[in-house]
């Protein structure tokens, strides 16, 4: 049994955890359902064409620290938000997509005419 | 903006990895000459994306979801990780094998029991 | 046809299944804000081609083996396999947790030892 690290914990009795789940769950899902040792999570995230796309499921305790935290600096726009503190959290759960970044004229090479 | 009640779909949204069929005949790879039974079986395979945020099903290790992280940042150094197989399971098969005995062998690892992003 | 001596090269081999580097930056991430070090690290990641006939070193599973067979007689109906990490190693990291307390824990699977076909 493996703790949040990875790393064998001692033995405790394995908490599992239902969430919502939505837009690929796992094969033998039911009614968008899914359990995990971990987190549920939501996410809006903006695809390719730029279009806002909400998924929601199950995230393993297993590398739970990097997921949930996410990284600010993707290339597409989005927001994960996860939770733990009862089944089905992630429904309460209502990220919204970060601001567009403005490009940075830092260089300042930019010639007003 | 997407909303709870009426979901935006992406429009064709790539399919995640998940097992596929994969329908092996032996007598068409030619090996009915030293294998008797059976002549074919359902191998399986993975297939699709490994995106973010990598489901706990497909029991990504934290390497896995560390390269994930670098590829959304920048597909084009950093490749996605890879939909394999994390379970597998064995196959019986009786041949004949080249001192002209008929052999009933268990072989490891023959078909895909869940796949995973790694 | 090949012979021994004036061995025909192809033009411009893909490469095999190998290991590479990933150098992983938890600053450009973001993530100074709770991790104290390390603050970038190898991790490495495994890229390139999975081909018949599999090396021993990529130490294939039998499944990896009859799918790659199985891709070189019809490649539009079996994908090739997949090059990933087979062993991996951990790294320990100081970071500060939610409760604000400095932990000092190891995370396994960090760091790509070995990469394989499956």
């Amino acid at each position: 049994e493996k703790d949040a690290s990875g790393s064998t914990a001692p033995a405790l009795p394995q908490r599992q955890l239902w969430c919502y789940c939505y837009h690929h769950c796992p094969e033998d899902s039911t009614n968008n359902t899914c359990r995990t040792d971990g987190y549920c999570f939501t996410m809006v995230d903006e695809e390719e064409g730029g279009v806002p796309v909400l998924t929601s499921g199950c995230l393993g305790l297993v590398g739970s620290e990097f997921q949930c935290r996410d990284t600010g600096n993707s290339r597409l726009r989005r927001s994960l938000e996860c939770c733990t503190d009862q089944d089905y959290c992630n429904k309460d759960l209502h990220p919204t997509l970060p601001p567009l970044k403005t490009p940075n004229y830092a260089d300042g090479n930019i010639h007003h005419m | 903006a997407p909303t709870t009640r009426g979901k935006k779909l992406a429009k064709n949204p790539k399919p995640r990895c998940h097992r596929k069929q994969l329908h092996v005949n032996f007598k068409e790879m030619g090996w009915d000459d030293w294998i008797i039974a059976p002549l074919e079986y359902e191998a399986y395979h993975c297939d699709g994306v490994c995106d973010f945020p990598i489901r706990s099903h497909l029991e990504p290790t934290n390497h896995a979801i560390i390269q994930t992280l670098m590829n959304s940042m920048d597909p084009d150094s950093t490749p996605p990780t890879c939909c394999v197989p994390t379970r597998l399971s064995p196959i019986s098969i009786l041949y004949i094998d080249s001192a002209n005995n008929v052999v009933y062998k268990q072989y490891e690892d023959m078909v895909v029991e869940s796949c995973g992003c790694r």
